[in-house]
C-alpha cells in the first residue's frame, strides 16, 4: 500500500529524472548548466501559457483562446512599436491589456451569458484569430514594412523590449539565464502560492469543485470565475511579450501549438505528486517535462514526427500510471 | 414468516486502505419480511448496501441469493438477478437532464430484452404505469433537475419498486420525504412485503421502524451486535445494541429570551401567501415545522440573502438586514447550514479541514495568505466537538458516511461564532445518538446568538427547540412554547387546517 | 491603348484560387496579383481553401460556375487539382497554375524553380566556406516546394564528400520560427562544430538565427536560405549577422507572372509551358553595401529582383511602372 | 415568455435563414442548386468529425483526437494503395480497423485507466501525429514516391475509392450530388436516430448527465463510454477516407484544421433548437451553418482573415443568444 502512494506521489518525478539521466547518457552535451537554461527558455511561452489555463482549470474551466491570445499580443506589440512607433512600456501595456479584455470578455461569457467555457473560448479563438490579422492586412510586422495603404512603417522593435526575449542575467557563469526564464520561474511561483497558499486561490478551487457549495460558504463565484480567465488571458498575453521579443517581429501565425502544448503541460501536470487535479507546481513540472523530452531527442537527431511520437507516448503512460494507480474516484 | 433465508451474507469484509470498515457481517434476509439495518453514522450499512449491490467488490466471506452463490461485480447484474437498490444518496438515483419517464423507466432501458427502438410515447406509458403505483403525481415530461429533493427521492425509489424484486434495499429512503410521502411508501413496502419480497431498510427514524420492521439487526463499528425478532420487538434493545450504551433522554426545558436578535416583519416569500412576521431571540433555539413544500427551504434562503423577499423587511439587532447574498448575509453573522448537502454544502475535492474552513478563510488568513495551523486546528476541535467518525482531519469527504459528512457541514458552521444560525433538515441522515448529540451542542452554545432550524419531523422541533413554529402555505401559522405542547392542535396546523378553520 | 481582344473592353473576370494564404509570401503574391490585375483592368476573385485541398478543387467548379474566362492555381496538391483543371480546360476556360503541377499540356506552369533557389543559395556557400564543413539542415518532408529544394541539396551532399549532415531537424509547429528556434539551440548544444546551418526556408532561417544568436555563436556559423521578406532583411542586416545569404524571387512579381501568363493565354498567345521567374541570390554583403532596408529597397536597387521579363509581351501594362 | 422560448428555439435557425437571404442578395450565384450541393460538400468531412464528437460529448466526454486520426486514416488508405498495392476495399477496411482501435484504446484509458478525457485523447492526439508519419519518415504518400529504403513506390489509389470523394450521382440535375455528401447526411440520419431514438443513445445521454445514477440503475457504463469513442473515433476515420479520396494522396500537410472546425460544429449544435447539449441534428446544421458563413464569405470576396473573424464573432453572438436567453443551469 505504501509503494503505491510512493508511487502515485514520485511516479513522474522518477520519470523526469530517468529521463534526463538517459539522455544525460546518450545525448552528448545534454547535461550542463547552458543545457538546463535552454530547456527552461525553450519552454518558457509555453509554460506561462501553461500557468494561466491552470488557473482556468481549477475553477473547472478551460480557455482554448489562450493560444490566440498570445499571439494577439505579439502583433499588438510589433504593431505599437513599429507602426505607431511606441516604446517598449506602451507595447508591454498594450499587450496586457488585451490579456484582460480578453479575459473579461470571456469570463463575462461564461458567467453572465452563460455559454459553456470551450464554446466561449474557442468562439473567442476565432475571433481573434481573424482580428490580430486586419490591421495589417495579413502581413507580418516588421521595421520598414508597406502598410496595406502603401506607407512604410518605420518604427523600431525597442532595445528594451527585445532585452525582455534576450537579455541574458549573469548567475555563477556571465550571461547565464535569460529575462524570458526570470519571467517563467516567477510567475509559477506567483500563482502557485497564490493557488496553494491564498484564501482567493483556496476559494478557486471550491468554485470549482462544487459551485454551489461555494456560493453558500459565501464566495463570490462569479467574480472568482471571471478572474480565473483574466489570470489565464493576461498570462497568454505575457507568453506573446515573450515570443514578440524572441522573434522581433509580428509574426502571422495561429498559434494553435502553443494551445495544445501549453494545455498539454497543464494536463501532465495532474499527474505530478499524484494531485489528479489542476496544479501550479505540477504544470510547471509538466512544461519543463515536454522541454527536456524534445531537447533531449533534438540532441538524439530524432526527427520531429518521432518527438510528436514520444511526446503522446510518455503522455499516456504517466498517466495511465498515475490515475490508474491513484484509483480516484472508484471503491 | 418464511424461515427460509432467500438472502444470506456470511463472514463478509471489506477496508478501504486500512480501515476495515465491515469485520464479518453475517446476515439473513427473508422473503416476506422486513428486516431493518440499524447503525450508527460510520457503522457501515451503506457499505454493506453497495457490496451486495455490486458497486463495491469485497474481502472476505459469501453471498449467497435463493441458495446459490451470489457475487454481482457490477449494478447491473445484482438488479438482474432481483436484488435492487435505493441508494442513499438521492442524486446518486436520478438522472438530472433527463425528463421524469426516462428516469422511471432508465433501468429497463439498459436492461437486456427491452426493445431497441426509444419510443418517447411508449417509454411515457410505461413511465405513467410505474409512477400510478406509487400514487406519484409529478409531470412526467418535467426536467427531473426542476423537482424538489422530495420528489426526486420519490421518483427512484418508484423505479425501485417496479420492478418485482426477490430483494429490495432501502437505504434511509424517507430522510427527505414527508410523512404523507413517508405513508405511500410504507403501504407499497407492505404490498411488496405481502408478495413474499425480501426487504431490507435502513433508517435512522423510529417512527419508521416502529411501522415497517419484522426484524431488527444491529451493528457497530462493522460488525452484527444484535439481531432482534421476538414480537413486540426490543427497540431500546435495538438502539443499545447500534450504540453499545444507552442513550439518555434530557427533556428539553424551554427558555425564553429576553432579547431580540432579528426580526422579520410582513415578510412574503411566494406569490399569494400571507405576510410572515417574526422575532428570535438570543439564546433560544427555534424550530420551523411543516411538511415538505410549505416553503422552509424558501424562507431559510430568503434569511441568508439567496433568494430575495417579494415584500417586507427584516433587521438584524436592530439594523435593516437585506442581504443580497450568502456573502452579505455571513458578514452579518447569519449562517446556514443548507439541505441537501453533497448539492450545496460539500466540496467533494477538499478534505475535512478544508471544508470546514471554507467560509472563514478570511478570518484564518493574514494578507489574503491562509494560516493552516490555525485551520487544523478548528477542524480538529470541531471534530472532536461533534464526534466525527474519521482518521484525520485530512480525510476526503467523500471516505466518510453521510451522517459524518452531514456533521462535518454542521462543524463547518458552528466553528465560528454567528448571530443567527439557520439550519436547514440537519438531522438529514444522523443516527440517533449522533442527533442527540448535535441538538444538545445546539442548545448548549446557543447563547449569544438565535438559532433557527428548519425540520419536517415534529419529534426532532420538540427534541431540539424551546419554540416551535408551524408552517404552512408559505406562511407561518401557529406558534408553540415547547413546555406542555398541545401537540393535536400542532399536527392540524401542520396538516394546513387551522388556516382554514380559524381565522 | 492597343490591347488584344479581350482585354480591349473592361468586363473581363478571372479567379485566383489558392490553396496556400497565411504568411508574408503569399500576401506579397496576392498583392503582385491584384496590381497586374489592376493595370490590365480585368475582374479578379479570390478563392481561398486555407489549406483545404479537397475545398481548392471543388473552388475551381465554383468559379466555373462563376463564368470567370480564366484561374489561376495557386499551390494546391498535383493530386487533388489534376482533374479540377481539367474540368475547368474542358469548360474553356484559360488555366495557369502556380507551384502545383496539374500535369495538363494546357496548362502553363508558372514557376519559382526550387531548385535553382536551392543551387544558388548552396553556391554561395561553398564559396564563402569552401568545398568541406559539417552542417545542419532545416527539413521537413512530405512539403512540395522543400522537397524539391532538398533534391539539390541531396546532389550537392554528393557532390562534395566533405560536407557532411550531421544534424537534421526543422518543423512546422506555429509560430515556425519559435519552434525550430528551439531545436536549433539543441542541435548547437549536441553539435559545436556546426559551420552552416542550410535553412531553404525563411522561416526556418529566422529560427535558426534566434538559436544561434541566443548561443552566442553568430560569428562561428552561417546560415543560408531560401526567401525573403522585409524582417529577413532587418535579421540579415544586424551586425554580425550569422545569416549570410539567400536565394528569392519576388513573389509580388511571381504573382505579376502569374497573371500576365494567364492573359496571354486569353488573348490567344502562348506563354510557353514552363513560366520560370529567375531567382535572385541576395548576401549580406550586398544589403549593406547598397544600403537595402526592406522589400522596396531591394526592387530598387535589385532590377532583376524587382521586375522579371517574363511573359510580358508589348501591350502588356507593367504594373510597377509609375 | 412564450416570445423568448421561441427565440431560444427558433433563433439560431432564423440566424442561418438570415444570412443566407443575405448571402443570397449580396453574393452574385450564392442560390443555385450547385452552390448548396457545394456547401454540403466544403462541410462533408468536417461535418463527419462533428457527428462523432458529439457522441463523445454526449456521454460527458471528448475527443481532442478526431483530427489525427483522420489524418492517419488518410495516411493509411493511401500507405494500402500506393506502398502495399492494395484494393480499396482493404485501404477502408484498414481505415476503419485504425477508427475503431483507436476509439477503444480511448475508452479503455479513460474508462479503465481512469485518465481525463481531454488527457487521454491529447495523448493520443501527438501520439498519431507521430505514428502516421514513421512508415514514410514524414513524407507524402502518392504514386511514383521514393520510399526511405530508397525503393519507388508504385501502386495507385485504385478508381473505386477515388470515386468516394469525387464520383457524384445525378439527383435531378445531372452529376450533382457527391458521394462524400450522400455520406454526411446519411451518417447524420443515422447518429441522429441513434441518439434521439434507440434506448442505447438515451442511455448514453443518461451516463454523460450522472454516470453514477446510470450504472447504479444497472446502465453498462463502461461499455457505452467505450462505444462513444469508438464512434467517435470509426467517424473520425471515415472523414479521413473522404479526405484521401478527395485529395488522392496521403497529404501530411492537409488536416491540420479539421479538430477544430469540427468542435466548432458540435459546440454550435448546442445552440440549435435550444438544446443546450449535445445533439446530432444541432451538430450538423451547426456544421452546415459553418459552410454556409465561409461560402457566402469568400463569395464576397472576403480575405481569409476576416472569414475567422466573422465565423468567431458570429459564433459567439449565436450562442450568447441561446445560452443568456434559455437560462439553462440557473435558479
Ligand atoms: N470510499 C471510501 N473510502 C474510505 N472509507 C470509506 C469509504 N466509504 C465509506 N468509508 C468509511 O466506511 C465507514 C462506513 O461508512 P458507511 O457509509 O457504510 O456508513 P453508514 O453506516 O452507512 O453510515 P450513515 O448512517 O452515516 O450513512 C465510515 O467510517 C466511512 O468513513
Ligand atoms: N426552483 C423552483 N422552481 C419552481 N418551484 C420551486 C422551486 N424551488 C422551490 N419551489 C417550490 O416552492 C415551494 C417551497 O419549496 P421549499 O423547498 O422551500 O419547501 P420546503 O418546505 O423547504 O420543503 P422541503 O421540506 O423539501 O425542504 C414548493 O412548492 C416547491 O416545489
Ligand atoms: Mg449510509
Ligand atoms: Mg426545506
Amino acid at each position: 500500500m505504501m509503494l503505491r502512494d510512493h508511487a502515485i506521489r514520485y511516479g513522474f518525478i522518477v520519470l523526469l529524472v530517468g529521463l534526463i539521466a538517459y539522455f544525460a547518457v546518450a545525448a552528448d552535451g545534454f547535461v550542463s548548466p547552458q543545457s538546463a537554461v535552454f530547456i527552461f527558455q525553450s519552454v518558457a511561452i509555453t509554460g506561462v501559457l501553461a500557468l494561466g489555463v491552470t488557473a482556468t482549470l481549477v475553477v473547472g474551466g478551460f480557455d482554448l483562446s489562450i493560444g490566440s491570445v498570445a499571439t494577439s499580443a505579439m502583433m499588438a506589440a510589433s504593431y505599437a512599436m513599429v507602426v505607431l512607433e511606441q516604446n517598449a512600456i506602451v507595447a508591454v501595456i498594450a499587450c496586457l491589456v488585451i490579456g484582460v479584455i480578453v479575459g473579461l470578455i470571456n469570463g463575462w461569457l461564461i458567467v453572465y451569458m452563460r455559454v459553456p467555457d470551450l464554446l466561449a473560448t474557442l468562439g473567442m479563438m476565432f475571433l481573434l484569430l481573424g482580428l490580430q490579422r486586419i490591421p495589417t492586412e495579413g502581413r507580418s510586422i516588421a521595421t520598414g514594412m508597406t502598410m496595406p495603404d502603401g506607407s512604410v512603417a518605420n518604427g523600431k522593435f525597442s532595445e528594451a523590449f527585445l532585452a525582455l526575449g534576450r537579455h541574458r542575467i549573469d548567475f555563477f557563469i556571465p550571461n547565464l539565464i535569460p529575462v524570458s526564464v526570470v519571467v517563467l520561474v516567477v510567475l509559477a511561483v506567483l500563482i502557485w502560492f497564490f493557488l496553494e497558499y491564498t484564501r482567493f486561490g483556496r476559494m478557486m478551487y471550491a468554485v470549482g469543485s462544487n459551485e454551489r457549495a461555494a456560493e453558500l460558504a459565501g464566495a463570490p463565484v462569479k467574480a472568482y470565475k471571471i478572474w480565473a480567465y483574466v489570470i489565464s488571458g493576461v498570462f497568454a498575453s505575457i507568453g506573446g511579450i515573450l515570443l514578440a521579443a524572441r522573434l522581433g517581429r509580428g509574426d502571422i501565425a495561429s498559434g494553435n501549438n502553443l494551445l495544445l502544448d501549453a494545455v498539454a503541460a497543464a494536463l501532465i501536470g495532474y499527474a505530478v505528486l499524484g494531485a489528479a487535479k489542476p496544479n501550479a507546481f505540477g504544470t510547471a513540472v509538466g512544461a519543463v517535462f515536454v522541454g527536456v523530452l524534445l531537447q533531449g531527442l533534438t540532441m538524439m537527431n530524432a526527427p520531429y514526427y518521432t518527438q510528436d511520437f514520444v511526446k503522446g507516448a510518455v503522455l499516456v503512460v504517466a498517466l495511465v500510471f498515475t490515475f490508474a494507480l491513484s484509483g480516484r474516484g472508484k471503491r | 414468516m418464511g424461515a427460509d433465508a432467500v438472502f444470506r451474507v456470511e463472514g463478509l469484509r471489506k477496508s478501504f486502505g486500512q480501515n476495515e470498515v465491515l469485520g464479518g457481517i453475517s446476515l439473513e434476509l427473508h422473503s416476506g419480511e422486513v428486516t431493518v439495518l440499524m447503525g450508527a453514522n460510520g457503522a457501515g450499512k451503506s457499505t454493506l448496501v453497495k457490496i451486495v449491490s455490486g458497486v463495491y467488490s469485497h474481502g472476505a466471506g459469501s453471498m449467497q441469493l435463493a441458495g446459490k452463490a451470489f457475487d454481482p461485480q457490477t449494478p447491473a447484474e445484482a438488479i438482474r438477478a432481483g436484488v435492487v437498490t435505493v441508494h442513499q444518496n438521492i442524486n446518486d438515483g436520478v438522472v438530472a437532464d433527463l425528463d421524469v419517464a426516462t428516469n422511471l423507466t432508465l433501468d429497463r432501458l439498459s436492461g437486456k430484452g427491452a426493445s431497441m427502438l426509444f419510443k418517447p410515447r411508449n417509454v411515457r406509458r410505461e413511465a405513467r404505469a410505474v409512477a400510478d403505483r406509487m400514487g406519484l403525481t409529478i409531470d412526467l415530461k418535467a426536467r427531473v433537475a426542476d423537482l424538489a429533493l422530495a420528489d426526486r427521492q420519490m421518483v427512484a425509489i418508484a423505479r425501485a419498486m417496479a420492478h418485482e424484486p426477490k430483494v429490495l434495499i432501502l437505504d434511509e429512503p424517507t430522510s427527505s420525504l414527508s410523512s404523507a410521502e413517508a405513508d405511500r411508501l410504507f403501504s407499497l413496502i407492505d404490498r411488496l412485503r405481502g408478495h413474499g419480497v425480501a426487504i431490507l431498510y435502513i433508517s435512522h427514524r423510529m417512527s419508521d421502524i416502529r411501522r415497517l420492521a419484522d426484524r431488527i439487526v444491529s451493528m457497530r463499528d462493522g460488525v452484527i451486535s444484535g439481531a432482534f425478532d421476538k414480537k413486540p420487538l426490543d427497540y431500546e434493545g435495538a438502539v443499545n445494541a447500534m450504540l453499545g450504551r444507552k442513550i439518555h433522554l434530557d427533556r428539553v426545558v424551554a427558555r425564553s429570551s429576553a432579547r431580540a436578535v432579528f426580526t422579520a416583519e410582513a415578510l412574503r416569500i411566494a406569490h399569494g401567501a400571507k405576510p410572515i412576521s417574526m422575532t428570535l431571540g438570543t439564546g433560544e433555539v427555534v424550530a420551523i415545522t411543516g411538511l415538505v413544500g410549505v416553503g422552509k427551504t424558501a424562507l431559510a434562503e430568503t434569511l441568508f440573502g439567496v433568494r430575495r423577499p417579494l415584500a417586507g423587511t427584516m433587521h438584524m439587532d436592530g439594523k435593516p438586514y437585506a442581504p443580497g447574498s450568502a456573502r452579505e448575509a455571513i458578514a452579518a453573522g447569519v449562517f446556514l447550514v443548507a439541505k441537501d448537502r453533497a448539492a450545496s454544502g460539500i466540496v467533494g475535492d477538499f478534505n475535512i479541514e478544508r471544508n470546514i474552513s471554507l467560509p472563514f478563510l478570511k478570518r484564518m488568513s493574514g494578507f489574503g495568505v491562509i494560516k493552516k495551523r490555525a485551520e487544523r486546528a478548528v477542524a480538529r476541535r470541531q471534530i472532536d466537538e461533534l464526534g466525527i467518525v474519521c482518521r484525520s482531519e485530512k480525510d476526503e469527504l467523500s471516505a466518510l458516511s453521510g451522517g459524518n459528512q452531514q456533521k462535518v457541514m454542521v462543524a463547518r458552521w458552528m466553528s465560528q461564532a454567528s448571530r443567527l444560525f439557520i439550519l436547514d433538515e440537519p438531522f438529514q441522515g444522523v443516527d440517533i445518538s449522533a442527533r442527540r448529540d448535535i441538538a444538545a451542542k445546539l442548545r448548549a452554545s446557543a447563547d449569544g446568538r438565535a438559532t433557527l432550524i428548519f425540520v419536517t419531523e415534529i419529534d426532532e422541533a420538540l427534541e431540539t427547540a424551546d419554540r416551535i413554529l408551524v408552517m404552512s402555505e408559505q406562511t407561518i401559522v401557529g406558534e408553540h412554547r415547547n413546555a406542555d405542547i398541545d401537540l393535536d392542535r400542532l399536527l392540524a396546523e401542520v396538516a394546513g387546517g387551522p388556516l382554514n378553520s380559524a381565522p | 491603348a492597343d490591347r488584344p481582344a479581350p482585354f480591349d473592353k473592361p468586363g473581363v473576370k478571372i479567379a485566383l484560387v489558392r490553396y496556400l494564404s497565411t504568411g508574408d509570401f503569399f500576401q506579397a503574391y496576392l498583392s503582385g496579383v491584384e496590381a497586374q490585375a489592376k493595370a490590365l483592368g480585368v475582374d479578379l476573385r479570390v478563392l481561398d481553401s486555407r489549406q483545404d485541398a479537397a475545398l481548392q478543387a471543388d473552388m475551381v467548379d465554383q468559379a466555373i460556375a462563376l463564368g470567370v474566362q480564366g484561374i489561376i492555381i495557386q499551390h494546391g496538391l498535383t493530386e487533388s487539382m489534376k482533374d479540377a483543371a481539367q474540368r475547368a480546360v474542358d469548360a474553356g476556360i484559360k488555366v495557369v497554375a502556380f507551384d502545383v503541377n496539374v500535369e495538363n499540356p494546357k496548362i502553363p506552369q508558372i514557376e519559382q524553380s526550387d531548385k535553382d533557389l536551392a543551387k544558388l543559395a548552396l553556391e554561395q556557400a561553398v564559396k564563402d566556406n569552401g568545398e568541406s564543413w559539417k552542417a545542419g539542415y532545416v527539413y521537413v518532408a512530405g512539403i512540395a516546394p522543400l522537397d524539391r529544394r532538398n533534391e539539390t541539396w541531396v546532389d550537392v551532399k554528393k557532390k562534395f564528400s566533405g560536407i557532411s549532415e550531421v544534424a537534421m531537424f526543422g518543423t512546422l509547429d506555429n509560430p515556425i520560427a519559435n519552434s525550430v528556434a528551439n531545436q536549433a539551440r539543441s542541435v548547437l548544444q549536441a553539435h559545436p562544430d556546426i559551420k552552416v546551418m542550410f535553412a531553404p526556408y525563411d522561416e526556418f532561417a529566422k529560427g535558426v538565427k534566434i538559436a544561434v544568436d541566443e548561443a552566442g555563436l553568430n560569428k562561428g556559423i552561417k546560415i543560408y536560405s531560401a526567401d525573403i521578406s522585409t524582417s529577413d532583411i532587418a535579421a540579415m542586416r544586424e551586425p554580425d549577422s550569422a545569416w549570410a545569404a539567400t536565394a528569392a524571387t519576388n513573389p509580388a512579381v511571381v504573382g505579376q507572372v502569374s497573371v500576365r501568363a494567364l492573359a496571354q493565354l486569353l488573348a490567344g498567345e502562348d506563354p510557353g509551358h514552363n513560366v520560370i521567374v529567375p531567382p535572385t541570390l541576395i548576401t549580406q554583403k550586398e544589403l549593406i553595401d547598397k544600403d537595402i532596408k526592406n522589400m522596396e529597397d531591394l526592387s530598387a536597387r535589385l532590377p532583376q529582383f524587382a521586375h522579371a521579363d517574363v511573359a510580358m509581351p508589348a501591350w502588356m501594362p507593367n504594373p510597377n511602372a509609375k
